[in-house]
Order: structure tokens, then C-alpha cells, then sequence
């Protein structure tokens, strides 16, 4: 493993205070339960408002209705959506995975019909990887596409599909051929774009236990995709799928969630002064420091081509146990009683919130088990 | 990483191991000083790397310098090159001709102490050199020689300039030892690993567990979290000086403080019994950690300073803050 | 277990588990009162546990008690009576008559404040029952209703023996909320030891997996240290009486406070995507385990007052003082 | 599992007074590195004393020199010996688990020749379990015992052994037969009692990272047993030594050993207040009183001849927690250079002790593969 921090972009200083004009003012209208979602959250008219200002397919090329800029001045629009809470669901899993994907793999029919429509802000996307009886295995998916003339006809069943209620895409993982016998598992899967107005498709809302309904089993029955649906190659969808996660783990989504807590935190603990709490918000500021530091060289990394799937699952690992605790290491400092009700609110939606955390983007265990292997334990 | 340091790096860690691996640790907890060791590393003009090239030393960068620490720490290389180094460039800074030979950095449990010359003391910007006349030894509990001093009449005097502020000999050490332990960690993370895939239990080897699986990754991350902190710290005292950096060099020792405790813990834990015998080589790195995580501030007083820092200027500030000082 | 103790437990566990396992939750998490859970438990004399069997009541032991509240956290089971069992209790020590049906504690965010008719105040030693004429309705994050009062003229006064002293209320509400909590996290251990063994991933029961294997084993060794905390409490409760147990029930809610926190972590991390959903139980009990840290007293408000007597009475002290508490 | 507090046993109150003020008296001559190493500690002169005062064996019958007092009145000693950081080395595995292994399955010669002489704190054990290739895996043993005319002949190695070479008996555990094939890996091992004057023996210190010499490895060389020194039935070792480190798990030096610092912690805190030290110090002291109650609890079923391996298991896994990251929690509140040098000499030697609070006695995972067998896990 390797960590190098990067040099900040040029101009990124005039570019954040844009983001912090803009934030300050939209930010006007969030409840602390927006705020502790953030990227759990959905908002359309947010997402084209973002869009509108250049800030989502930024690196992409401008025949895709890209920005073509760098991808460190793309990290620090996403630093400061998170930092500041902001509602970002309904763009952010098509500028940072699925877009991506399209860009690279897809054809350039695909380019041209999605990407342009994901930078403005206005289609939004889900990932359709879990099934129920494959979580963290993804080997043993089921949902299966066979050819048909003309295209694909896809039957199966996806589940924990983030969004899938409100968006228009979901980039599926799908089998297309059995696996070989005593061959690779994870041979056969192939990913596909799947447009969710299409007959065939049910959608059934899963509410969370803080009573949301990002959560969605997403059923096909008999939906047929035409030819120019499959993305990438035949087959190669798990190779595909794999680098998208990689790419997924590092970003500030994976030590930023709970930041907005922090920050309200050290306003409550400033009016009302525990002794002692500086030095448990310094470890907190410290290790949230260092996250950064993690994150950014991981996106240094990227943005020269290379594969840090190993850094990002540390920076994802790291980054998880801090969101994780933070809210808890607040409540061992504030007393419920003695909280604003805004903190209180904000700190009572991260409890609910923290557990899936873990889940997202791969667990605890098979993240330090991909660590591992890197390690060179065999 | 530069190409500079890249060489760099990669000739002092050639010397580190032609001095022996662990033996040279094992003199010196036997209360033997290393001089081969030490005059190989002075050779190379190490003492002076951070003394700027009109001043007659190699000029490197405090990232550059870093670097070199981190690989002092890896070998637990038991000779005051890095504090000897923060010396004469604060000398150099004051405008103090540096002398030859180990520097003592100050006159309580000044590391090395009883095998200096010279010690360097500092008070506000007053920087001053003295004869080191006599020193009681004491220990860390690295077994590392941390003497209160006897020091003669000063030789010479000089001011810090402001860019270096109050605390630089206090906040130098702290880098140093963030970055030693950024090594140290390094290293007993690669024992740990090495040892899980020979060790057999139950049949297989015991890095086949997950268990012992999951303690290595955690282990990974928090090595990589120091190994950050002490980059983007050396970096910060590259752009702005030493008296500006005291936040990144701060985060830089609370998170080395408890990734060391982390770190230490975990490694034992991999280790069992063969590990805390005398004759395996890793308590030569945990102790040096258990010990290095207290000199130069503790993961708590650095907390605290950063913490209250963080209080006061609110936590509208926090953000903002955290990112202008990007460098 | 005394078989007394035995009898009851088994009696509200039928009474509980014959009301229909989670749905009497998701009953009063939507806004209505489960009625027939409170009348069954109603009907056995529960309410009157605590009153001494001279006073009319069935003179359980603070023991018994705790063992019965275990039970009621266990299921969750969303009626105020265990409240209501302290608030008796209270009033028949203060020689006030106990008036049927929910008594609340306090008036401000007072457990199912809605459904009582009566409220319990305590000023010092001086007890006062008051009529609830209107509730502002809120909850906690177990979705528990914890409403703001409007009372009436007090109806009844009295004055709480020494034995009981000031905090009689809080304290009494931090012993119950730690013996809910024993009950519902050994219910989440059972829950995900059970999906541990029935969910397969790669090809075997995630139980299998070694890493599963010891967080749910760290999750057990805290379950035991709870319900020691808490028998240990309620026998300081009958030995010395609520004012002299101050001690005893801080180190249950202390201990309950973090083992809540430890073992609702594991419970989601062991569940993974099932465990967040609102059609599966767990939450019902993550979201009550989160929710009663919080309340009788957080650990980290009863960890500073049993740390603050700590330290005034001196490192001498601590051990002959821990013993010399032996009920 | 099951936690049932026992009462107090009568007398203990008198009981106490008396160990206090003998430790009191005892404890002026110990150092910081003495109270910290504790039953780590080997002192012969101090073991004569406590002998003396009828405080070793207490529970056995005074036909072989105990003193026929309640498992509840020994936890007290124990506590108390504990609490004062007493150097109870010399008696305390004869009295913990050698002496209560001959009572229950020695012969009467064997009760008769060993008893009385660790009662009176002058006969020193060493348990002989580990082996270089075996140390969780005690089924791969290797040293073995061949009968031979009039006895048994002993050839192998024992390592990690704590005092052996202060000690006057090792109980070692020995394959006396192969283990059959497709059989119970733990079959055919069986229990020995080993005079450590026996010529063939040799032991070789290991010096720990402190630099103490409280391990050893001892060489069996052609040393001949006699027909009684075996203990117990022959085969059924594996069985004998898995119960007596359930035995072993529960005991007050599960969770003790760095109380003296919490005790010099407190005082320090006192002398030089640390703001907000307070939740830490009760958390400490909440989570202390907690695991008295499970160990006295263990200790009432132990009086009660239950068999509580679990409870016992359990006692140990959150009793070695707390012991391990008590001195870090006090380093945590305590800046070193504001320590008194006597509190700072503790810590030092608590920090380099606590590797091993998790390896004695079972390592931290084996325990936990035990309490998550027990929990139905499978």
C-alpha cells in the first residue's frame, strides 16, 4: 500500500467558496434529518440545481455534456456537498459510479443517450448487485439475462437497490451464461443498463428502521433489453462491477457522513463547556485530518491512472469506523439534556443511520479480507 | 515520492542494515553506543540534511526528512540522527555554526544525552548551544538513553526567526517521533504478517484464521493513517514553516499515539507467547513505540491543544479551516 | 432464582409472548395503546409488585422486580409498567394510597405520559400525586411515548422515608432502564445466533465464519456483565434501600449504557442489510436499546458521579469500599 | 449462560481485616514492578507466610493440611492478595489448580505427599501445556511418556512455562498413547506429576521483554516416573486439563491484575484533578464492579460443584479487556510528566505486562470460539 497526498488543483480555493456560496443558501431549507442522510438523501430539484452549475460529470468529456475538468477539482465539490450535508442521492451514484462506467466500457450510443442527461442533473441511478441470497457473495446471483433475438430478456430479482423507486436507470449485475464447471464463480456475469419504465419491472419499497424508503426489491419479469443495453463486454461484468466498487470506497462518502454532527457538536460543546472535551474532539478532528489525507491521495491515484483498490478499501475501513463512532464519542460528551434540539435531532438520525455505514460499498469483514489478501496473507 | 528521496531512502536503509538488524538495538539497550552505526549515517552528511545548501548542508525538505525518519523508525536505529538533524537545522536557522557530533536536544531526559557534545536549548526565540559537562542516565522504556543533563556556560546564541515560532524544538521532536513510529509500525505489521503465514495451529497457518485476518487489515489502516498524517505534516512545515504547522504536526502525533497503543496491541496479540520473549526481535519495535508515543507530546496533549483549537473557532470554522490549510 | 422469582418471570413471559411477540410494538410505535397487554399484566397484581404485601400490595423484592423487568425489556413489551411498579411503590412508602392504572413519573417527557391518569412528583422527600389533565406528545428514538404534561392540583401527599432519599425517582428509573436493557440485548444476542446459523453466504452459515463467531462472543461477555450489574444493583436496592444503592445502580447504567452501544452495533453488523429494515424485529429492540442509555440517567452523567465519589474518597479507599458494599 | 451473585460468605468481614493488615505490613517492601507483576511475582518467603497463616488450601480437608473453610472465604483471599498486588507466584498454581487436580483425582498417596506442603506455601508448580508446535492446538502435543518397568519414561519439551525453574513440580500433560486414527485428536494424553530435581531434566529460562525471567523451557530426557506419579486416569488428560482451566479462567487474576494502577491512579488524579477525568474513572470502576459480581459468581457456582466452563470463559474474555486497556485508559488521563514516578514505574511495567493478560490461560480467540460454541453458533 501506498499513500501520496496530492497537490490541491489550481483554482480549487475559487471553486470552494462557489460551493460554499451556493450550499449556504440551499442549505437554508434542510432539517437535521437531510442533513444526517446527505448522500442518503433525494432531491431532484437539488441535483439539477448542481447540475446546472457544471458540478456533476466534471471530469467527463464535453461531447458528454462533461465539464472536463480534474478529477481533484471533482473531490473537492464532493468534500464540500458532504461536509455540508447536502441532499446529493439523486445524482450521486450516476456521477461517481455509473456515469464512470458508461464513459469507460459503454458504447458510444450509451455515451450519448446517459451521460449528458446525468451531468445536467436529470437521470438518476441505481445499482442492482445484492439478491437475496447473494449479499456480500456475489457470486451466487441469480437474476439471469438470456439472449433472445434482439436483445436480452432479464427474470430475477435484485434487492437493497438504494433509490430504485426514484430513479430512471439501475446498472444490474446479471448472470448470462452458468458459471464453468470447476471454473471461476464469478464467470458468466455480465452488467446491463436497464431503463426502469419498462414493462416487467416491479418495484416494492423496503421501508428502513427510521422508517425512510431508500431500500427497494426490484423484481424482473420477463423485461426485455435490446442489444445495445449490455455494457461492457459479455461475461465480464464481475471484473467490471469489482472496479467500480474500488472506485466507489474511496471517496468522501466514506468518512464524511457524519461530519455534520461534528461540526454542531463543537458549537454545542463551545455554549456549553464539558471539561475535558477538547481532548476528545481533537482525536475526532485529528483522525478526521488524516481520513482527508487518505481520500485524497487515493484520488491523486486515480486521477493518474492508477489502481488503488487496496488504498480505498483501507480508506473505506478507516473511514467507516470513524462515521461510525463519532456520534458516539458526541453523546459521551454532550448529555442528551443539555443538547440543542437541532443536535439532538441530527445525532438521534445518525444512531439509526450508523449500522448501515458498514454495509455500503462491501462489509467490515470482507473489506479487511480484501486488506488481507493484499497484505499477503495466504 | 521524489526521486531525491527515493535514493535517499534507499541508502540509508542500506546502512541501517549493514549495521546488523537488531544488534545494534540490542547494544545499545545493553548501554553500548552504536558508532559504526552513527558514523556511517554522519558520513553521508545525514546530520546536516536539513541545514540549507548555502549553509553548507544538503538542503533536503522537511518531506524529504520525514521520509528518512520513517525508515530510523522502521530499524528502530538506535542513534540520535533525527534529533540531531532538527538540531542543526535550528542552529542553522538562528545563524548558529552547527558543531560535529550527536546534538542533545535540551537538558531533561534529553534523548541520547550522555553521548552528545553539544545541547541545543531554546527559550522563546533564544536559541542556545552548550557543552554537555556531565548526564545522570535514564531510559525510556525502549531502553533508548533519556539523561538529565549537566551543561556548561553557552558557546553561542542565536534567534529563530519567526517562521520557526516558540515551540520548534518541541514540535520538531513531535514530527520526528510520529514518523519514527510511522516505521516502527510499518515494520512489526510486516513481522506480524510473516509470522501468521508460518506459525502453524490447528492444522494450517494461523493467518488462514479470519480472526487474525481482520486484526492485521485493521492494523493495515491505521498505519496508513499515520503514514498520512506525518506526509501532509512535513508537508505543511515545507509550505509554512515549523511555527505554522503545529496542527498537522499535532494530528500527526494523536493519530501516531494510537495507532502505536493500536498497533502494539495487535501485533502481540498475532505474536502470543514468542512474542514477548527477549530473543524475538519484536519488542525492540513495541517498546520503542510504547515509549515514542509519550516523548514530543502525548497523543493527549496534543488532543487537547488541537481540541481547544477546534472549540474556539466553532464549528462553522471547522471545515473551512481543515481545508485552507491544505498546502 | 428463588422459585417465586421463577413463577413470575415464566408468568410474564406467557403473558407477553400470548400478546403477540413484536406486534404490540409496531402497535404503540403507530400511536396506539396496546390495552390488553397492559390489562393482562394488569390483572396479575404487577402494578402493586413493589408494595409491600401489608400495604395491599404482593411485597416482591427489588430482586424479583429487576428479574421481571428483565423480562418486560426482553419482549420490548410497550406499557409503562414498570414505572408504574416504581411509582407505587414510592407512594406507598410515602403512605399515599395507590391509585389504579398507569401512574406516570415526573411531567416532563414521562414514559407513556398520554395513558396516565396519574403522575408522581418528588421534591426532596415529599411525594405529590397529581391528576394528568393533557399530554404533549413526543417520543424517543424507540419510538416510545415520552410526553410533556399539563397536571393538575396535587391529590395526594406524603414524605419518602430515609431509606429512599431524594433521587428515589431517577434512580429507580436508571435501575429499570438497565434491567430493559439486560432483556433486550440478551433478545438481540438470541436473534442474531439465530441468523447466524440459518443465513448462508460462500457457501456456509455466516455463523461459521470465525470473525461472527467472536463478535458475537464479545457481544455475550457484555450481556453477562449487565445482568450482574443489575442483580447487583437490586440487591443493593433491598439490603441498604434506593438511597444507599446510588452506587450500584450508576454501575448498571454504566455498564448497561456501553454494553447497549456495543451490542447494537453488533447486532446490525452481524444482520447486515435485513437488520435495517422495518419488517424485520431487530429494530424494535436496537432502537429501545439506543433509546434507554438515554434515559434514568445517561452512562456517561452516572459515570461521572460514581467517578467523582471515586476520587474524592482516594485510591486507598476504592477496593475496602467496593467490598464493604457486599450486600 | 448464568450469572447468580452468591452471598457473603460469614466471617468475611473479620477475614478481610486480618489480610489487610498483613498485606499492609507485607506490602512496605514492594516495588512499583513487585504490585504490577503480582501473581507474576515469585516470592518463597511471602508464600511461607501466607502459608502459615492457613490462607493456602483453604478449602481442602486438614487430613492433607487445609483448612476446610468455603470456596467463598478463599475468593476473598485471593481478592484481597490480588487488590494489594501481592507476589503470590510461589503458591499460586499449587494452590489454584495443582493442589485441587491431586485432591480431586490423585491417588491418596499422592494427596498425602503433595497437599500439605503447598498448604504450608513450601511446595512451588508449574503447569507443563505448551510445547513449541503446540500452544492454542494443545491436540498436537508431542512429549511423551512410555511405560516402562515400574513407571514411565518422559522424552520431549515444554515451553512457555512459568516458573519452572523455581519450582519444585511440574503437572505436565504428556501423549501417552498415539491418538487414533480417525479418533479424538485429544485422545491419549494423560497427566503427570513431575519432580523437577528428577535427573534427565533440564530448564532453560527465557527472559522476557521486560526482563524478567518468569518462562522457561524444560527438556524431558529420558526422566523416569514413577507407577504414581501419574494423575489421574491414564488417556484422559485432555479432559483433566480442560477442566481445570475452567477453573483457572474465573479467578480474581482475571481481571486484578492492574488494579494497583487504578488504585495510584486515583490518588494521583486526586492530587493533580484532570478536568473531565471523572466519566473515565467511573467507567473504570463501574466496569470493575461489574466483573467482581461475575467472578464471585462463578466462584458461588464453583462452591455449588457446578460446572460453569462458559461463565468462567466469559469471566476471562471481558476480565482480560479490562485489565489490558485499564493502564491505557489511566495513560489516556494522566499526562507522564505530571505522574508521580511511582505510578509512572507501574504503568511502564503494566505496559510491557499486558501482552500476556490475553495468553494465559487461553488466548483471546479460543475463548471466544468456546463462548461462541456455548452460544449454539455451529
Amino acid at each position: 500500500m501506498r499513500f501520496d497526498l496530492p497537490d490541491t488543483p489550481p483554482g480549487a480555493e475559487a471553486l470552494r467558496a462557489e460551493l460554499r456560496a451556493f450550499l449556504a443558501e440551499a442549505g437554508r431549507a434542510w432539517t437535521p434529518d437531510i442533513r444526517a442522510r446527505s448522500w442518503m438523501g433525494f432531491d431532484r430539484d437539488f441535483s439539477r440545481e448542481v447540475g446546472a452549475r457544471s458540478w456533476i460529470g466534471m471530469t467527463w468529456p464535453a461531447a458528454y455534456g462533461g465539464h472536463e475538468r480534474s478529477g481533484l477539482e471533482r473531490v473537492v465539490v464532493l468534500e464540500e456537498m458532504l461536509a455540508a450535508g447536502a441532499p446529493v442521492g439523486a445524482h450521486w451514484i450516476g456521477d461517481r459510479q455509473s456515469g464512470p462506467l458508461i464513459l469507460r466500457l459503454g458504447t458510444e450510443e450509451q455515451r450519448r443517450r446517459i451521460l449528458p442527461g446525468i451531468a445536467r442533473g436529470e437521470l438518476a441511478f441505481c445499482i442492482g448487485l445484492s439478491e437475496p441470497d447473494a449479499g456480500s457473495d456475489l457470486a451466487n446471483l441469480r437474476t439471469k439475462a438470456e439472449r433472445v433475438p434482439g436483445g436480452w430478456k432479464l427474470n430475477g430479482r435484485k434487492i437493497w437497490t438504494t433509490f430504485a423507486h426514484k430513479s430512471d436507470y439501475m446498472i444490474a449485475l446479471v448472470r448470462t451464461s452458468p458459471a464453468p464447471e470447476g471454473g471461476s464463480r464469478h464467470a458468466g456475469l455480465s452488467q446491463f443498463l436497464v431503463d426502469l419504465k419498462l414493462s416487467g419491472i416491479s418495484i416494492r419499497p423496503i421501508r428502513d428502521l427510521a422508517g425512510a424508503d431508500s431500500f427497494n426489491e426490484v423484481t424482473f419479469d420477463d423485461v426485455m433489453l435490446g442489444e445495445d443495453d449490455l455494457v461492457g463486454a459479455e461475461g465480464a461484468g464481475w471484473a467490471q462491477a469489482t472496479s467500480e466498487l474500488a472506485f466507489e470506497r474511496s471517496g468522501p462518502d466514506r468518512y464524511l457522513s457524519s461530519f455534520p454532527a461534528l461540526s454542531q457538536g463543537l458549537d454545542a460543546l463551545a455554549a456549553n463547556p464539558v471539561p475535558g472535551a477538547e481532548v476528545s474532539v481533537g482525536r475526532m478532528v485529528a483522525r478526521l485530518s488524516a481520513l482527508r489525507g487518505m481520500s485524497l491521495s487515493v484520488g491523486g491515484m486515480l486521477e493518474r491512472g492508477e489502481d488503488p483498490a487496496v488504498e480505498a478499501a483501507l480508506v473505506k475501513d478507516v473511514g467507516n469506523v470513524f462515521e461510525q463512532v463519532l456520534p458516539e464519542h458526541l453523546r459521551g460528551l454532550l448529555d442528551p439534556e443539555d443538547s440543542p434540539a437541532e443536535l439532538r435531532a441530527l445525532l438521534a438520525a445518525l444512531t439509526q443511520l450508523t449500522p448501515t455505514f458498514s454495509l455500503r460499498g462491501g462489509t467490515r469483514e470482507i473489506l479487511r479480507g480484501i486488506i488481507a489478501r493484499d497484505l499477503g496473507l495466504r | 515520492m521524489s526521486e531525491l528521496r527515493s535514493i535517499l531512502v534507499e541508502q540509508v536503509e542500506r546502512l541501517v542494515a549493514d549495521a546488523g538488524g537488531v544488534a545494534p538495538l540490542r547494544e545499545v539497550e545493553a548501554g553500548h553506543f552504536p558508532q559504526s552505526l552513527w558514523d556511517g549515517l554522519s558520513e553521508q552528511g545525514l546530520a546536516l540534511a536539513l541545514v540549507p545548501e548555502e549553509a553548507g548542508g544538503v538542503g533536503l525538505s522537511w518531506g524529504d526528512a520525514a521520509a528518512l525518519w520513517q525508515v530510523l523508525g522502521k530499524h528502530g536505529a538506535p542513534v540520535p540522527m533525527a534529533e540531531t538533524m532538527l538540531g542543526a537545522a535550528l542552529l542553522s536557522a538562528a545563524g548558529v555554526e552547527v558543531p560535529d557530533g550527536v546534538l542533545a536536544l535540551g537538558e531533561k531526559a534529553a534523548p541520547f544525552g550522555r553521548h552528545a557534545t553539544n545541547a541545543v536549548k531554546l527559550d522563546g526565540a533564544r536559541l542556545t548551544l552548550h557543552p554537555v559537562e556531565g548526564a545522570t542516565p535514564g531510559a525510556n522504556i525502549g531502553r533508548e538513553p533519556r539523561d538529565d543533563l549537566t551543561l556548561g556556560q553557552r558557546s553561542a546564541a542565536g534567534i529563530l526567526p519567526n517562521s520557526h515560532g516558540p515551540r520548534a524544538l518541541r514540535q520538531g521532536l513531535a514530527l520526528i517521533r510520529a514518523a519514527q513510529i510511522a516505521g516502527a509500525l510499518e515494520r512489526i505489521l510486516a513481522l506480524a504478517v510473516d509470522w501468521a503465514n508460518t506459525r502453524r495451529q490447528f492444522g494450517r497457518p494461523i493467518g488462514k484464521f479470519q480472526a487474525v485476518q481482520q486484526q492485521l487489515a485493521a492494523m493495515a489502516g491505521e498505519v496508513a493513517a499515520v503514514q498520512v498524517a506525518v506526509s501532509n505534516a512535513a508537508r505543511a512545515v515545507d509550505a509554512r514553516g515549523l511555527a505554522e504547522a503545529g496542527f498537522e504536526i499535532g494530528c500527526a502525533k494523536v493519530v501516531a499515539g494510537e495507532a502505536a497503543t493500536f498497533g502494539a496491541a495487535t501485533a502481540h496479540q498475532v505474536f502470543a507467547a514468542i512474542g514477548i520473549t527477549e530473543d524475538h526481535e519484536l519488542h525492540h519495535f513495541t517498546r520503542r513505540l510504547w515509549a515514542w508515543r509519550e516523548e514530543g507530546g502525548t497523543d493527549r496533549a496534543w488532543a487537547a491543544e488541537i481540541g481547544k483549537l477546534a472549540l474556539a473557532r466553532g464549528g462553522a470554522n471547522l471545515w473551512p479551516d481543515l481545508t485552507a490549510r491544505d498546502a
